[in-house]
């Protein structure tokens, strides 16, 4: 039960939210050292977090325009020191602590935290020259990752313009100090990667203290850049300390001038060497036909070459036999037949005639009619010779040699016997007488005894 | 599929037409071949130099309007 | 047939025709035959040059005024 | 059927008739039929060899003219 | 019969002839028939080859001024 | 009967008829006799040779002129 | 009868009388007989001598102004 003196009229809970928030009012402008947990990034930019010691926690929250202002992002297991104001979030019940400024505790220590990320990114080979991309030779576009104003983006933009004066330039604006710096920073690269528009990123920047430049030195910025598909140049002013982002990009260059002349070619100088390729590649072009034209234009001739001895040696070749076969014409031919003919005319001219001639002298040689009328002649003689011996025997054995003497012989006529006495014969018997010399014929006419 | 060559690379195969043009090995069709191709890349190049359009554009980020 | 060549098979081809008839060892008719051959592989060659050629020149025109 | 020669048929058939008719060993009739012969064979050679010269000839014309 | 022969047979038969009466072995009245008969086939030869040159004058006209 | 003979039997038969009549051995009659044969014989060789000289002359003649 | 006898003939009978006169024993008769014998045959030898010689000269005669 509640006391008569307490019996008042109970607060609303608003009005008692109200009431809290009144008497927190004084609680503005506080500078608080605590450690940072529990960081968070919510989707309207702001951040929530717990600030923490030894005993106590109490949230943080920070808004994004606040985050958008502030040299650095509370981070994890990080002292800082916050300055901002208690609040109770009537409609949560949630008391906050909302900061609209944090400050480092310790830049020593920051120091060493960056040493130990450095040695971190370089174990895990982030600033190897191999892991670099190449830069485009010609980029279509160049993102220029700056503050939108300032000397820094004018020589970037006359610098690139003047080499090559027709490139396109993507200003992605980025805050490049305070506590929002690297996500922005972080943003504009991830941006300029998804939307592809362009094929080399500047980082660039005036330069600047420790402080300052702190947002290239953030882990979450090397990530962004060693996340890039595209080639990051950074051109982050003349300090003597390279940063995290240096280390990282893909080429580091010290002034802005410098960055432009890195991205982009000179137009007049590739154009000097296409118009080389190009004269090159006609001249070959030139070089070859006119080689091929006097390739062909030889064989050409050495086909028109031997074309007239094709025919040529035939001709004479053709010639010599029309030569060859006149020597061997018909006429020749009848002509050599006439002369052997004639040949064989003579020979037998002369073999008949000397065949005629050995007849003639052979019946010559043999005398055939002296030998004739000599064997007749001797033939005739020996007869005659025989005949004449024979008569003289005759006559020297015939009684003729008696009746020479005047003997004679008388004989009968009839008989012939010898009369030798008278008594023998008889009147007119005939008889005959042989006298020395022829004989008579007689009659007897008487006898005498 | 030459229309995605970047100068450089369009560059690089013209530079190849070129030297093997220039060893004089080609057989004439090839070597034609090798100079259409080459006046392609070299036209490329020619189109690459004068792709870009003379433009600055800024690309706010979209979380500051936030 | 002998269209398709190219201009090196077809020259290639003009040679052989060209060695044999310079070597003489042919017959008249094969010798006939091989300087038609020659011929109209001659001519592939001129056809194919001089193809070459215009082409060649009426693409260089045009970049020349680039 | 010997205009279906060659001129190198023609040619060979030809050195035939001129080598037996210069062995002489032929008869009148056989030595008058080769001489025949060897006529129509020279004959046929020097009409291969007009119709191939016109050949050359007219066809080595207009490439001159090239 | 002996008008059928050719001028080598009459030839052959010619020398048969002449060889005999060359040996001389033959009798008168052979040697005188060897000698008839020779001069037959003389004669035949002579006309074989006074037939050929008449053949071969009217041929031999058109072909000596080709 | 002796006119069938050639003029080597002839020329034989009178060199038998001269042997005999030479040898002496003969009968006057047969002397006779062989002196009439040899005549004959002698006479038909003489006709013989001089028929010969004639076929040989006469035909000789017209070929010389030849 | 003895005028049909050649010569030889007349002649032997007349030897055969001659031997039988001179073997001399012949009676005066047959001696005469004899005798009277041998002188025909003489007388016939003589005759067919004279004949023969004559008939041969008669033969001989134109053959030697042959």
């Amino acid at each position: 039960m509640l006391k008569p003196e307490e019996a008042q009229r109970p607060y609303t809970v608003t009005e008692l939210a109200n009431e809290i928030k009144r008497e927190l009012r004084p609680l503005t402008a506080l500078l608080v050292k605590g450690e940072v947990s529990g960081m968070k990034r919510g989707a309207k930019g702001h951040y929530s977090f717990a600030i923490r010691d030894n005993l106590s926690l109490i949230n943080g929250f920070l808004y994004a325009d606040d985050a958008r202002r502030v040299t650095t992002l509370p981070e994890d297991g990080q002292v800082f020191i916050f300055r901002g104001r208690v609040d109770f979030w009537t409609q949560y019940g949630a008391l906050r602590f909302i900061v609209d400024q944090i400050e480092f505790d310790d830049i020593g220590k920051l120091r060493a935290r960056l040493e130990e990320l450095k040695r971190r990114l370089e174990a895990e080979g982030a600033f190897a020259p191999e892991r670099k991309r190449r830069l485009p030779f010609l980029p279509r576009a160049v993102a220029l990752l700056t503050s939108p104003t300032g000397a820094v983006i004018h020589d970037l933009q006359e610098t690139i313009l003047e080499r090559y004066p027709n490139m396109t330039i993507i200003v992605y604006p980025v805050l490049v100090q305070g506590a929002a710096a690297p996500m922005s920073v972080a943003r504009a690269l991830r941006r300029c990667n998804q939307e592809g528009a362009a094929d080399v990123i500047v980082l660039a920047r005036g330069g600047g203290s420790f402080e300052e430049m702190y947002a290239f030195n953030t882990e979450l910025v090397a990530r962004a850049i060693l996340d890039s598909r595209l080639p990051v140049v950074t051109a982050l002013g003349h300090t003597s300390d390279r940063t995290v982002a240096d280390l990282v990009g893909d080429a580091e260059c010290r002034t802005p001038t410098e960055a432009g002349a890195r991205v982009v070619p000179k137009k007049s100088d590739l154009i000097a060497q296409l118009r080389e390729r190009k004269r090159r590649l006609d001249r070959e072009i030139a070089q070859r036909v006119s080689r091929e034209t006097e390739r062909i234009d030889l064989k050409r001739r050495r086909l028109l070459q031997v074309l007239p001895a094709l025919v040529r040696h035939r001709m004479e070749r053709l010639t010599r036999a029309a030569a060859e076969l006149g020597r061997l014409s018909p006429v020749a031919q009848v002509a050599r037949r006439e002369e052997a003919l004639r040949d064989r005319r003579r020979r037998l001219d002369s073999a008949a005639v000397s065949r005629l001639a050995n007849s003639t002298s052979s019946l010559a040689a043999r005398r055939a009619q002296d030998r004739l009328d000599r064997a007749l002649a001797e033939r005739f003689a020996v007869a005659t010779r025989a005949l004449a011996h024979r008569e003289q025997r005759l006559v020297a054995l015939s009684p003729d040699g008696v009746l020479a003497r005047g003997y004679s012989i008388t004989q009968d006529a009839a008989s012939g016997d010898v009369i030798r006495s008278a008594a023998a014969t008889g009147v007119d018997r005939r008889v005959r007488i042989r006298l020395g010399s022829g004989r008579l014929g007689a009659r007897v006419e008487e006898i005498e005894p | 599929m030459s229309q995605d060559l970047t100068y450089e690379q369009a560059l690089e195969k013209l530079d190849e037409r070129l030297k093997v043009l220039e060893d004089g090995n080609l057989s004439l069709e090839d070597a034609l071949k090798a100079v259409d191709e080459a006046r392609v890349y070299l036209k490329i190049c020619t189109e690459r130099l004068d792709a870009a359009r003379k433009k600055i554009e800024v690309r706010a980020e979209p979380e500051t309007t936030d």
